[in-house]
Order: C-alpha cells, then structure tokens, then sequence
C-alpha cells in the first residue's frame, strides 16, 4: 500500500493494512500541516508531486526498509493538493515483529522521504501570498543521488 | 548527427518562474545531464541559484551529469524537495 | 488522556486526542499480541494490573516525557483482561512540534511503562496451560526504583 | 510497643502460587521494607527466587529496602512488570 492521494488520509485503513498476527509492535507517524512556520503564520498549504517519480521513489524507500529491516510491514501514503492546517499530508504505518525495528524503519522512511521524493510544498500566508519550500540544506545535485537522511 | 530535441518537465517555484510547466531544449548529439545544466543557466541566468541546487530526473530516476541523453528520454528539473 | 480499559483500544480516539495545530508530528505506537513467544505457540494472554499504582506510574511515565520533551501531547492508554491474538495491548499516541521530539517521547513512554509500570501478563498456549511472564533481566528490587529504560 | 499488622496484596505468580490476593503479616513495631522481605522468604522458602526479584509498593509506590512501615500503610509485592 504505496500510493499518492488527492484525498483526507485515512490512516486507521493504513495501520490496519500493516498489522499482522507474527508482529508485536505497530508505529504509525503522521505528518500534519502547522498553522506556521517559523514567524510566519500558514493558512494552508499545497502539495505538487512529480507523481510517476514520486511513487517509484515512495516504492524504493520502502523497499530498502525492508531490506534493512526484512521483517517489517510498511505502508506510506502522501497527500496532494490543497490542506488545511491539522491535516495529515503523509502517513507511514511499519509494524515489524519487534518495537526496535517498527520504529527505526519508521523513521527511517519519513527521513529518507523528505529527502528523496519529488514532492514539493507551497507555504499561503493568511494574506493569500505564497511560497514554495525548496530547502537550502537539501544539495540534490551534489552527489546526484539523494540518499538516506538517516 | 542530428541535434537532440529534449523537452524538460519543470515543477514548484520552476515551474511558477517558467509560466509553463515545460520547457523545450536543442542539444547537440551525445549531450550529457551536464550540457543540460549548462544550457539551462545560460538560458536563464536569473534562477542560476536555484537551477545549481535542482536534480536531474531521467526517466523517473535521478541521475548524474555524466550520464548521456538519448531522444525519448523523459526528463525532469527536481528542485530541493519538500514533501513529508 | 492516560488509563486502564478493558474494552477493545481504539486508537484513532487515542491520536485525535493528541492533535494540535502547533504541531507538525504524530507518533502512534501499538502493541499488539503476537501468535508466538519464541518457539512457544500462544493463543491468546491475560493482562492483570495493580490497577491504582499502574494508573499512578503511568502518569509519572508521561509527566517526565513531558518534562524532557516540554512541548509534546501524550495520551497512553493500557488494555486489561483477556486478548485474542492480533488485539492492541497498549497504545502510545505522541505529537510535538516536529518529528524527532515526537519518535523520542513516544519510544521512551513504551520502554519506561514496560520497565516500571505494574501490568503482567500471562501468557495462555493452545492446550489452555498459562504461564506468568515475569522477566529476568528486570531487577525491580535493586535499585529500588526502576527507571527509564532509555 | 505494639506489633505491626500490614496486608500485602499479591499479583500475577505469587498471587496464583498464594492461591490469594493478598497475606496478612505480623512484623515488629518500626518495622522496614527490607525486614518485610526477610519475613516474607522465611514464610514462603519455595518462592525465594521470584520474592528476591520483587519490588515493594507502599502506597503505590516503590520503596526502598530502608523505608519504615507505618499502621495503614498499603503494601503490595510487585513481581517482574510484563505489561506492554
């Protein structure tokens, strides 16, 4: 359960996607909109994916969790489109014989999306003015493979 | 040989900055990810910054600047990402 | 948010409760009965408390998550009673302004209830004999008082 | 000085292995939490081993080994924690 959404996330269908009767752990995380960012108060937020690459890139995250973590069940879900302040805009759900490895692919996951897939934010101020988040800290051409964050 | 005709995807602040989320590009036969940086900059000098911090996507996948182009690629300007 | 049940957990409750428009970040955590401990088949177990002291560590637990992690939400919720494979046995549900805080409280709020909190369980095979699961490498008589297992 | 009479509540294997949820002790006045272990293994040698892994509650809270016993205070014996 891979996949990009114009819709709310409904992350109970995804935990319950991942849950298994040999695993004793799930951890879910939920990524939601801020009312700011910094000083600067948000009103909502939109999200634009290069989307054929986005889900082949979600795919590939996934699956070098649980190369690393070969036990785990995960399932990943990334919002687009416009959302409101509190919505969730991505949801990992890993669950994995142990707590130890739900939560390290868990995170993993989050960080390496963040750093790798081509999913990109505009920040609207209560104004109606925007701006699109392109992170100084994220070099992607130097090395031209983005990698792990972890 | 014949010219390479390569039309580039262009996403977020790109693709607001281009009006167009496109832009069509003439390089020279066995140009490289690298010769399309370049030709990018000397286009548009004024998003310099932001061009030197993007990814090339070929084919859906990044790739490097020695990698050769070939007609049919599908290719795409990834600025920094910021999903999550 | 913190409390012994023994109706079936319902999560998504749990994380509603914790969502803020501040906040960035959420991180569920379930436990969840596995078929098998070890080698051993397990066909379903009991949860037993001191239900008054557990109530009481339980806030202890999340009052010094909060502590270390000011700005997080925690809400904490422990099942008692008789659990068929695959039911949640505990739920941790965190949410802070950003990810790591979130991972963080939410990991050390599970690892310190398992190490402090007074709940055992008893682990029932599928002839119907039970064994307590008392484990050995807690010592909780020295040092007198457990803490974190961070 | 009067002796002290303190019930212990009892859970999970000790409570199974007393065939009770609690047992009634009598230890001397200024009695401490480390005499109540002692008193404890004397009267169930067979469980020695679990008893030494146990912690002490008293008023739902663990106690140390020095801390005195008081008429009225609640006692219980928590054995290995297993929750989660």
């Amino acid at each position: 359960m891979i996949s990009l959404t114009r819709q709310a996330i409904d992350y109970q269908a995804l935990t319950e996607a991942v849950r298994d009767p040999q695993h004793g752990a799930v951890v879910l995380f939920l990524g939601t909109v801020r009312d700011r960012t910094g000083e600067q108060a948000t009103a909502r937020l939109e999200y634009e994916a290069y989307a054929a690459m986005a889900e082949r890139e979600m795919r590939r995250v996934v699956e070098a969790a649980q190369q690393r973590w070969p036990q785990t069940r995960i399932a990943l879900i990334h919002r687009l489109g416009t959302l409101e302040v509190g919505e969730v805009s991505v949801a990992v759900a890993v669950s994995a014989p142990h707590r130890a490895e739900a939560f390290a692919a868990c995170r993993y996951v989050i960080d390496t999306l963040k750093a790798t897939v081509p999913i990109w934010k505009k920040e609207i101020g209560p104004d109606g003015t925007g701006e699109w988040v392109h992170p100084a800290d994220i070099s992607m051409s130097d090395p031209f493979r983005p990698e792990s964050a972890v | 040989m014949k010219p390479l005709l390569i039309e580039v995807r262009l996403f977020a602040a790109l693709r607001e900055a281009a009006a167009s989320s496109t832009v069509a590009l003439e390089l020279p036969a066995n140009a490289t990810v690298g010769d399309l940086r370049q030709l990018l900059v000397r286009r548009w000098p004024q998003w310099r910054t932001l061009l030197e911090r993007c990814a090339v996507a070929v084919n859906q996948a990044y790739a490097p600047d020695q990698q050769r182009l070939t007609a049919g690629d599908e290719v795409a300007l990834i600025p920094p990402v910021s999903g999550g």
